[in-house]
C-alpha cells in the first residue's frame, strides 16, 4: 500500500481549472520531487493533497484512506506535515510559540528541531515576523516537524536560503530520508533535488506527464518540461 | 571616478540587542551590479529597507546621486529613483498584472491627483506598462488579477513593476527565489543587459547568478561587511567560504 | 473638593473601569483575538442579564439566575457561531459587520417579543448587600467590591489563558492564518466555537452582574458594546492587559471628567452654564481620551502580544 | 453591454420611474419614499468612495451627513428669523437657497474630514473604525449639549429650502433635486474610480506598501479621497435636512453611521451602485415590514442576515456576479 | 362623520413601553366608546425622528388622516409636529410638550393632552419648599429637557441648591454623583433620569448608604418601571398630573377597564393616551372633522371626562390642571403610587406668555 496515492485529480480556483489530471504516489520511505515549470500546479496538488483546497474529480489516499470527505485538521493528524510555499508562519506568534502551536508527540522534539536550526533557539522569543527570510524557512520546516508527519510536504523547501543553510537543509533532508522519513519535496534547484529523490515527478499545465528514477531524467526531459 | 550613485556611509541600525545593520558602508556606481550577500538574517533586507526608506537607521548617511536622502519618505525616495523589488511579493492583488504595472508607469509620468480621465483609455499608459510586461515575458498574463498568478510569475511581475518606474538605480531582494532554473536562467539573462541602463544593488543567494552576474560583492555577517571585492576575490576569501559558501565539495 | 472625597472619586473611577472590563472581556476574546467584529456582543450582554432576571424572579435566586446566564449565553453563542459567524471567518471584515448587525436586531427584538418593553427586575443577591467602610472612612457598595474582584480575576484568568496556553496560542494562530493552522492538524473550526462561546458566557456573566445595579432592558447592551469597543481599542487590540488599563482609564477619566469639569468651568463662567459646558465636554471625554491616544499611539497603548 | 452595466441603468433608471408612476396612481408618498432613497443612496455613494475603493471603513460618516444636515438647518433658521449667523468679523447671514447651503455644507464637511482624516489616517484598520467612531461621537454630544440649535431636540425650520426655478415643496421637483444630486454624485465617483487618482485609491487599500513603492504617498491619496467622501455625504445630509424640514443630533449618532455602511454593504462593496441597491432595498424592507408587524426589525434582521450569509458580494454582486479587473 | 387618527409611536426598541402604554389606553378608550367612525391607524417610528417624519409624511399624503397623535419624544415631536400641522391636520400630543410647542411655535392646530414638559418638575420644586428642604441636591442629563427640568424645578423651589450636575444621557452608573451627594450636606435630592437611567440611579442609590430623601417626577416612578426599580423606590415622593388612586368615576372605570383588558396596572402613558381618544371623541360629537374651524373649537372646549379630574386648555392648548405628589407604596406585592398632597393647583405652563395664539 502506498502512503499518498494521487490519481486523476483535477482542482479549481474559482471557475479556472488549474489541475485537469495528476497521478502521484509516494511510498513508505520514499523521496518524491515533484517538478515543473513555474504556475504548472505543484502547489495546487500540494494544495489539494493537504485539502486546503477541495478537488473535485479524481482520489487522493494517505495510508489507504480516501482523504475526500476529510477537512484539512484531520488530514494533517493522519500524518501529513506541510511546509507551505512562502513559509507562513504565524507573525503574531514568537518563534517557540510557532513551533509548539500545533506540536505532536513524538521523535521530532522541540530540543531536536532546535539542535537542528540553533538559529530557532537564539530567537525563540522574538516575533516570527521580524525573523530574516531563512530564519523563517527553517521556522516552517521546525514547525512541520514538530507534527511528526509521516509524510513531510515541503514546497520551495530550500527558497531563499544562503548555501550553508541550504546544504543543512539537504543534508537535513537526507538525514530525515535515512531515518525513513517519507517526503514529498518541490524545489528548483535539481543538482541537489536529484541526489535525495528516489522518484521524480512532472507535473505540464496540470496534467502530470512523466514519472520515474532520477537517473531516467535526461536533458531532452529536462530541457521539455523544466526550461533547464 | 564618478560619485557612486549610491553610498551608504557608516550606517547603523540595531533591533534591541541586535545590530542589525553595523556601521556598513558601501557605494553602487554607474553600469555596475553590486551583489550583497551573505548568511540568513545577516541584515540584507534590513538594509534594503534602510535604504529605501521603510527603516530608518540609527546612525550614518545614505547618499543617492549625491544627495543626502536620509529624510526623505518611501514615496518620495521613489520618485527620486530609487527602484526596488521586494523578497516576498508585494502586489495589488485585485488588479490585474497590467494595471499593476501601469501604476508604476503613471507615478513617472506626472500627477496621480488626475480625478478624471480613465486611465484605460490612456494608450500611453497601456502601451508603456505593455513594453515592461512583455521584457519580463509577462505579456500573455496581462490580464490576470495579480492574486492568480503562480508565485513565480508573480516575481516576474515585481520586476515589472520596478523597471516601470525607470529607476536610476535597482534594489533587488532575491529577484530569482521562486523562479524555476528557466526563469532564472533568463532574468539572469535579463538583468545583465539591463545593468547598461541602470546600477542594481542585488541581494540573492543563488550564488551561480550572483557569481555570473556581479561586478563587485560584498558580504555581508552580523550586520558587518566582512570582505568586499571582484568574483574572484569573494570565491577565494576563506572567511567568507566558512560564513557563507561553505565547503565546496 | 476635599482630598477624601477625590480619592474616593478615584475609586469610583478604578471601580467604574473595573465593571467596563468585565463588559469588555469577552469582546477582547472574540475582536481583539479571533479578530471577529462581533456587534452582536451587547445582545449576548442583553440575553445574559434576561435570563438570570428571569430565573431570580421565578426561583427566588440570583445564583441560579448566574449560572442559568453563563450557560444561556454560551449556547446562544455557540448557537450563533455555528449557524452564522462560522461561515464568515473567510469573508471580508465588512460581512461581520453586517451580519452582526442583522443578529443585534433579531436579538433585540426577539427579547422585546419574549418579555415584552417593560424594563425586568434584577436586584443585587442580599448576601452582597450593603455597603462597607473602608480603611479611609469611605463608604463603599460590597457588590461593587466584588465586582472588582470578579473582574480582576477575568483578567487575570483571561492573560493566562491567552498567553500561556497552547489553547490562546492557537486562537492566536488562528487569527493570522486560519488555513495554516487547519493545515497543521488543529481543528480549529471547533475550537473557534468553543472560544466564541467562552467569550459570549463572559458576556452573559457581565449582563446578569451589571444588570443588578442598572436597568435590565431591551437596547442595553449597546451603549456598553461601543464603550468596550473604545477600551479594547485605546488598550490596543489583542492585548488583555491593555484592554484592563484602557478599561480603567476610560472609568477614572469619565468619572473625574463628570465631576471635576463643571467644578473647573465655574473658576471663570458663571455657575449653571459652567456645569452646562463642563458637562458637554464630560460626554465627550472618553471621545477625546480615544482620538488622543490613537494620534499618538496609532496602534493603541498596548498593541500586539497578550 | 456588460452585465453590471445593465443592472446599473435598470436601478437608475427604476428609481427615477417610481416617482412619477406614483405621481400617476395618486399615491404622493411613494414620491417621497423615492426621496429618501435618493438621499441616503448619496450618503451611500460618498461613504463607498473611502470605504469600497479607498478601504476606508469609516464608522463616523454620520458625522458628516449630520453636519451637512446642520449647516441647512442653521442657515435656514437664521434666515427665517432674519438674524445674521455671524457678524464678527464679517456677516454671514442665513439664507433660503440651497445651491448656498450645499456649498457651505460641503465646505464645512471639508474642512472637518480634513482635520479628522490628519488624524484619523495615521491608524488603520479597526483602529481607524474606532477612531472615526471617536470623532462622530464627539461632534454628536457637543450637539446634544448645545443649546443654541436645539440640542437634543433638534432644529424644525419648518419651509424647504429653495432652489431657482423650481417649486421645492413640491415633492416631484424636490425628488427631482436629489436624483439629480445622486446621479452627479454617481457620475462623478465613476470617473474617479477609473482615474489615475482612483488607480492609487485602490492600491492603497489592495497594498499600502506597494503603493509607496511606486512612488506614491498612499497617506496623502485616502485623505483627498476622504474629503471628497465626506463633502458628498455632507451633500447628502443637507439634502436630508431638507426632506424632513428638521435636524438633530439623530443625524449624527453612530446608528446613522452603521446605516449607511450597512447600505454599502448590503449594495456590494466597492460597486459604483451598491450603495443605491443597498439604500433602495434597506428602505423599502423597513417601510413594508413596519407596515406588516410590530416586530418588524425582528424580520429585518432575519431578512438581511439571509443577504449577507447567502449573497456574496451584495445584491449588485449576486445580480452581477464577479467584477472585472480592468 | 369618520375621523382618521393616524398614531406614530415608539413600538419597539429602547423605550418602547411608553409607546405601547399610550396605544394601549388610546385603543381602550376607542373601544369603549364603540364609535365606528373613529378609525385608528399605528406605527412604530423606532424611535427615530426620520422615520417619525416619513411616517407622517405617509399618514397624511397617502392615508390622508385627520389627526395625528402619539408621538412619545420631545425630539420627535420636534421633528413632526411644525411641520405637520402646517399641512393643516391636527396634532394631539399624549406625552411630550416642549417648551418651544408651548410658547414661540405654537400653533392653532396643535393641542397638548399631557403636560409641558416643564410641569411635573415645578411640581415638585414647589412640594419642596412646602416639605421644608432648605438644600436640594438636583441632577439630570445634559440635554434640553434635562435642563428644563432642573429649571423647571427652581421655579417654584426656595430654598438652596447644594448641588447642580448634568449627567450624560444614557448614562448608567452614578457611583460618582452618588459620591458627590454624599459629600455635599444636602438634606433632599431631586433628579429627573428617564428611562434605564432612573432605575441605574435607584437602584445604586439605595446601594450606597445615603439616606438624603428622594424626588423626582413620576417618569422614574411610574407603574411600567417600578417593577424593575423594586423596594429601592419605596418611599419616594414624586410628582404626577394623574394616579390610579385620583377619585372620580372616569378614572375607577379606566383603571378598571384597562386591568381588565390588558391584565396589567395603567401607567401614566396609559392614561395619556385614553384622555387623548376622549378628547376626539368628544370633539366628534360636536363639530365635523372637515370643519376644521369647528372642530378646532370642538377640541379648545375640552369637553370630556378626564381621568385626572378638572382638565381645561390655556391659550396656548395646553392643559391647566393640578399636579399631585404621589409616594410608591406596596400594595401587597405590587409596587405602586398613592397621592399624598398636590403639588401645583391648576398649573399652566410657563411659556403661555410666549404664545401668539
Ligand atoms: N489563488 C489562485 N486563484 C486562481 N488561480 C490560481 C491561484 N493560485 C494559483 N493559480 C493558478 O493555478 C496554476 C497553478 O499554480 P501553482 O501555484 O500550483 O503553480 P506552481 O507549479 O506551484 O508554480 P510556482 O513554481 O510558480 O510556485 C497557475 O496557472 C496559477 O495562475
Ligand atoms: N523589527 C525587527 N525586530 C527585531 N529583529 C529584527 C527586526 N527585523 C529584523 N530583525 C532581525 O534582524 C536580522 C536581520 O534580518 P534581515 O531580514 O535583514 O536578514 P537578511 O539578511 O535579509 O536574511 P535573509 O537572507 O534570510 O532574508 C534578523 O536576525 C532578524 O531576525
Ligand atoms: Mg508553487
Ligand atoms: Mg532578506
Amino acid at each position: 500500500m502506498m502512503l499518498l496515492e494521487i490519481e486523476g485529480l483535477q482542482a479549481f480556483y474559482g471557475r479556472s481549472q488549474a489541475l485537469f489530471s495528476v497521478n502521484l504516489s509516494v511510498d513508505e520511505g520514499e523521496v518524491v520531487a515533484l517538478m515543473g515549470r513555474n504556475g504548472m500546479g505543484k502547489t495546487t496538488t500540494i494544495r489539494s493533497a493537504c485539502k486546503i483546497l477541495p478537488y473535485r474529480h479524481g482520489s487522493v489516499r494517505f495510508r489507504g484512506r480516501d482523504l475526500g470527505p476529510l477537512r484539512s485538521h484531520r488530514v494533517a493528524r493522519l500524518g501529513v506535515g506541510l511546509v507551505p510555499e512562502g513559509r507562513r508562519c504565524f507573525p503574531n506568534l514568537t518563534v517557540h510559540e510557532n513551533l509548539v502551536v500545533a506540536a505532536r508527540p513524538g521523535e521530532w522534539t522541540l530540543e531536536r528541531v532546535n539542535a537542528m536550526f540553533p538559529r530557532l533557539k537564539e530567537r525563540q522569543r522574538q516575533s516570527s515576523s521580524t525573523l530574516s527570510g531563512g530564519e523563517q524557512q527553517m521556522l516552517a520546516i521546525g514547525r512541520a516537524l514538530m507534527t511528526n508527519p509521516k509524510l513531510l510536504i515541503l514546497d520551495e523547501a530550500t527558497e531563499g536560503l544562503a548555501p550553508v543553510i541550504r546544504r543543512e537543509i539537504w543534508s537535513a533532508v537526507s538525514q530525515l530520508k535515512m531515518a525513513g522519513q517519507s517526503i514529498l519535496i518541490v524545489d528548483k534547484t535539481l543538482k541537489e533535488l536529484m541526489k535525495v529523490a528516489d522518484r521524480c515527478s512532472i507535473l505540464e499545465r496540470g496534467t502530470s506527464v512523466w514519472d520515474g528514477p532520477p537517473s531516467d531524467l535526461n536533458k531532452d526531459i529536462q530541457d521539455r518540461f523544466l526550461g533547464v | 571616478m564618478a560619485e557612486a550613485v549610491l553610498s551608504l556611509n557608516s550606517l547603523r541600525k540595531s533591533f534591541g540587542a541586535l545590530k542589525a545593520t553595523d556601521n556598513v558602508s558601501l557605494d553602487v556606481h554607474e553600469g555596475e551590479i553590486h551583489a550583497l550577500i551573505g548568511p540568513n538574517g545577516a541584515g540584507k533586507s534590513t538594509l534594503i529597507h534602510q535604504v529605501a526608506g521603510s527603516l530608518s537607521p540609527d546612525g550614518g548617511n545614505i547618499r543617492f546621486l549625491g544627495e543626502d536622502i536620509g529624510a526623505l519618505t518611501v514615496a518620495q525616495r521613489v520618485r527620486r529613483g530609487l527602484g526596488r523589488t521586494f523578497q516576498v511579493s508585494s502586489v495589488a492583488p485585485e488588479f490585474s498584472a497590467l494595471r499593476n504595472v501601469m501604476l508604476s508607469v503613471q507615478s513617472t509620468q506626472g500627477s496621480s491627483f488626475r480625478f478624471f480621465r480613465p486611465v484605460m483609455r490612456d494608450r500611453a499608459l497601456i502601451d508603456a506598462a505593455m513594453e515592461k510586461l512583455e521584457a519580463v515575458d509577462l505579456s500573455e498574463r496581462a490580464n490576470i488579477p495579480a492574486a492568480e498568478l503562480s508565485h513565480g510569475e508573480r516575481r516576474q511581475l515585481e520586476m515589472a513593476m520596478a523597471l516601470a518606474l525607470k529607476p536610476q538605480l535597482l534594489l533587488l531582494d532575491e529577484p530569482m527565489a521562486g523562479m524555476g532554473p528557466e526563469g532564472s536562467r533568463s532574468l539572469t539573462q535579463f538583468l545583465d543587459a539591463l545593468r547598461h541602463e541602470v546600477p542594481i544593488l542585488l541581494v540573492e543567494h543563488d550564488m551561480e547568478a550572483v557569481f555570473s552576474l556581479a561586478d563587485r560583492i560584498s558580504v555581508l555577517v552580523y550586520g558587518r561587511v566582512i570582505a568586499s571585492g571582484s568574483v574572484e576575490e569573494i570565491r577565494s576569501n576563506p572567511d567568507v567560504r566558512e560564513a557563507y559558501l561553505g565547503e565546496e565539495e | 473638593m476635599t482630598l477624601v472625597l477625590l480619592t474616593e472619586q478615584l475609586l469610583n473611577g478604578i471601580q467604574f473601569g473595573v465593571m467596563l472590563f468585565l463588559m469588555a472581556a469577552g469582546l477582547t476574546l472574540v475582536f481583539g483575538v479571533m479578530g471577529l467584529i462581533n456587534l452582536a456582543h451587547g445582545s449576548l450582554y442583553m440575553i445574559g442579564a434576561f435570563l438570570c432576571a428571569t430565573v431570580a424572579l421565578a426561583t427566588g435566586s440570583f445564583w441560579l439566575g448566574l449560572v442559568a446566564s453563563l450557560a444561556g449565553a454560551a449556547a446562544a453563542g455557540a448557537v450563533v457561531e455555528i449557524a452564522v459567524i462560522r461561515r464568515l471567518y473567510d469573508r471580508d471584515h465588512l460581512d461581520q459587520v453586517l451580519a452582526t448587525f442583522a443578529l443585534i436586531l433579531i436579538f433585540s427584538e426577539g427579547t422585546r417579543w419574549v418579555f415584552g418593553s417593560f424594563p425586568l427586575f434584577l436586584d443585587i443577591p442580599p448576601v452582597l448587600q450593603g455597603a462597607v467602610t473602608l480603611p479611609g472612612g469611605a463608604e463603599y457598595p460590597l457588590y461593587r467590591l466584588t465586582i472588582i474582584a470578579i473582574g480582576l480575576l477575568i483578567a487575570f484568568g483571561l492573560y493566562l489563558l491567552i498567553s500561556r496556553t497552547r489553547l490562546g496560542m492557537r486562537i492566536r494562530a488562528g487569527e493570522s492564518d486560519r488555513e495554516m493552522i487547519g493545515a497543521l492538524g488543529v481543528d480549529i473550526r471547533t475550537l473557534y466555537t468553543v472560544v466564541f462561546a467562552l467569550g459570549a458566557a463572559l458576556a452573559g456573566l457581565a449582563g446578569a452582574l451589571v444588570g443588578a445595579i442598572q436597568s435590565v432592558q431591551v437596547g442595553m447592551g449597546e451603549p456598553v458594546l461601543i464603550l468596550a469597543f473604545v477600551v479594547i481599542v485605546i488598550g490596543g487590540i489583542g492585548s488583555v492587559k491593555g484592554a484592563l488599563i484602557g478599561a480603567i482609564l476610560v472609568g477614572v477619566v469619565d468619572t473625574l471628567g463628570r465631576i471635576l469639569l463643571p467644578q473647573f468651568f465655574a473658576l471663570f463662567m458663571e455657575a449653571s452654564q459652567a456645569t452646562s459646558v463642563g458637562s458637554a465636554l464630560a460626554s465627550m471625554a472618553i471621545y477625546i481620551l480615544m482620538a488622543i491616544i490613537l494620534a499618538v499611539k496609532p496602534q493603541g497603548l498596548f498593541s500586539a502580544g497578550a | 453591454m456588460k452585465r453590471e452595466t445593465a443592472i446599473n441603468w435598470i436601478l437608475g433608471l427604476g428609481l427615477l420611474a417610481v416617482p412619477f408612476l406614483a405621481l400617476w396612481a395618486d399615491e404622493t408618498f411613494y414620491v417621497t419614499l423615492a426621496t429618501r432613497v435618493a438621499i441616503l443612496a448619496l450618503a451611500g455613494v460618498g461613504l463607498n468612495l473611502a470605504l469600497g475603493f479607498g478601504g476606508m471603513v469609516s464608522f463616523g460618516h454620520a458625522a458628516f451627513f449630520g453636519l451637512g444636515g446642520y449647516a441647512a438647518g442653521i442657515l435656514a433658521i437664521h434666515a427665517f428669523n432674519q438674524e445674521p449667523f455671524l457678524t464678527v468679523p464679517f456677516t454671514i447671514a442665513g439664507t433660503n437657497d440651497m445651491i448656498v447651503i450645499w456649498i457651505v455644507a460641503i465646505l464645512v464637511c471639508a474642512l472637518v474630514a480634513v482635520a479628522i482624516g490628519m488624524i484619523a489616517l495615521r491608524t488603520s484598520g479597526v483602529y481607524f473604525i474606532m477612531i472615526t467612531l471617536a470623532f462622530a461621537q464627539m461632534i454628536y454630544y457637543f450637539a446634544i449639549s448645545w443649546p443654541s440649535y436645539g440640542g437634543e431636540d433638534g432644529l424644525s425650520f419648518y419651509v424647504r429650502n429653495g432652489f431657482p426655478g423650481l417649486n421645492t415643496l413640491n415633492p416631484i421637483e424636490f425628488f427631482l433635486i436629489c436624483y439629480a444630486a445622486l446621479m452627479l454624485g454617481l457620475f462623478l465617483s465613476a470617473r474617479l474610480r477609473d482615474s489615475r487618482f482612483g488607480a492609487a485609491l485602490q492600491v492603497a487599500r489592495q497594498n499600502e506598501v506597494r503603493l509607496a513603492a511606486t512612488g506614491i504617498a498612499p497617506f496623502n491619496v485616502r485623505l483627498v479621497a476622504y474629503v471628497i467622501s465626506a463633502c458628498m455625504t455632507g451633500l447628502a445630509g443637507a439634502l436630508f435636512a431638507d426632506l424632513n424640514r428638521f435636524v438633530g443630533p439623530s443625524m449624527l449618532s453612530w446608528h446613522l453611521s452603521g446605516e449607511i455602511m450597512i447600505f454599502v454593504i448590503l449594495g456590494g462593496v466597492g460597486r459604483l451602485f451598491g450603495p443605491l441597491a443597498g439604500a433602495a432595498l434597506f428602505i423599502v424592507l423597513e417601510f413594508y415590514l413596519g407596515g406588516i408587524t410590530e416586530h418588524w426589525q425582528f424580520f429585518l434582521g432575519l431578512i438581511l442576515l439571509c443577504v449577507v450569509l447567502f449573497v456574496r458580494g451584495g445584491v449588485i454582486g449576486v445580480l452581477a456576479g464577479r467584477r472585472d479587473h480592468g | 362623520e369618520p375621523v382618521k387618527v393616524g398614531m406614530i409611536t415608539t413600538l419597539s426598541g429602547g423605550g418602547s413601553g411608553l409607546g405601547v402604554d399610550v396605544r394601549d389606553g388610546f385603543l381602550l378608550a376607542a373601544k369603549m366608546a364603540g364609535n365606528k367612525d373613529l378609525e385608528v391607524i399605528v406605527e412604530d417610528d423606532a424611535r427615530k425622528p426620520d422615520l417619525a417624519v416619513q411616517i407622517a409624511d405617509k399618514m397624511i399624503q397617502k392615508e390622508k388622516v385627520d389627526v395625528l397623535t402619539g408621538i412619545i419624544w420631545s425630539n420627535l415631536a420636534m421633528a413632526v409636529v411644525p411641520s405637520s400641522v402646517a399641512q393643516g391636520v391636527f396634532y394631539l400630543s399624549p406625552n411630550a410638550g416642549p417648551s418651544m410647542l408651548a410658547g414661540k411655535g405654537c400653533h392653532e392646530n396643535y393641542f397638548n393632552v399631557a403636560w409641558q414638559n416643564d410641569n411635573l418638575h415645578e411640581a415638585m420644586g414647589g412640594h419642596a419648599s412646602s416639605a421644608g428642604f432648605k438644600n436640594t441636591f438636583i441632577l439630570a442629563p445634559n440635554y434640553p429637557a434635562g435642563k428644563d427640568a432642573l429649571t423647571g424645578f427652581k421655579r417654584f423651589y426656595e430654598g438652596d441648591v447644594a448641588g447642580e450636575l448634568y449627567t450624560k444621557l444614557g448614562q448608567t452608573d452614578y457611583a460618582a454623583e452618588i459620591a458627590q451627594i454624599r459629600a455635599s450636606d444636602a438634606d433632599s435630592v431631586f433628579f429627573f433620569l428617564p428611562g434605564g437611567m432612573g432605575i441605574a440611579f435607584m437602584k445604586q442609590y439605595a446601594q450606597s448608604g445615603v439616606d438624603v430623601p428622594v424626588m423626582g417626577p413620576a417618569f422614574s416612578f411610574d407603574q411600567g418601571i417600578l417593577k424593575a426599580v423594586g423596594d429601592a423606590a419605596l418611599g419616594v415622593k414624586n410628582s404626577s398630573q394623574w394616579s390610579k388612586d385620583i377619585d372620580n368615576p372616569a378614572n375607577k372605570a379606566f383603571v378598571e377597564a384597562f386591568q381588565a383588558e390588558y391584565g396589567r396596572l395603567p401607567s401614566l402613558y396609559a392614561s395619556q393616551g385614553y384622555d387623548t381618544a376622549n378628547l376626539i371623541l368628544s370633539a366628534m360629537q360636536k363639530a365635523d372633522v372637515k370643519d376644521a374651524d369647528a372642530f378646532r373649537a370642538a377640541l379648545k372646549e375640552a369637553d370630556f371626562d378626564s381621568v385626572r379630574g378638572d382638565f381645561k386648555f390655556d391659550s396656548n392648548q395646553h392643559p391647566i390642571q393640578d399636579i399631585y405628589v404621589r409616594e410608591v407604596i406596596k400594595e401587597g406585592d405590587v409596587l405602586t403610587n398613592k397621592i399624598v398632597g398636590v403639588g401645583l393647583e391648576d398649573r399652566s405652563s410657563a411659556y403661555v406668555g410666549d404664545c401668539k395664539l
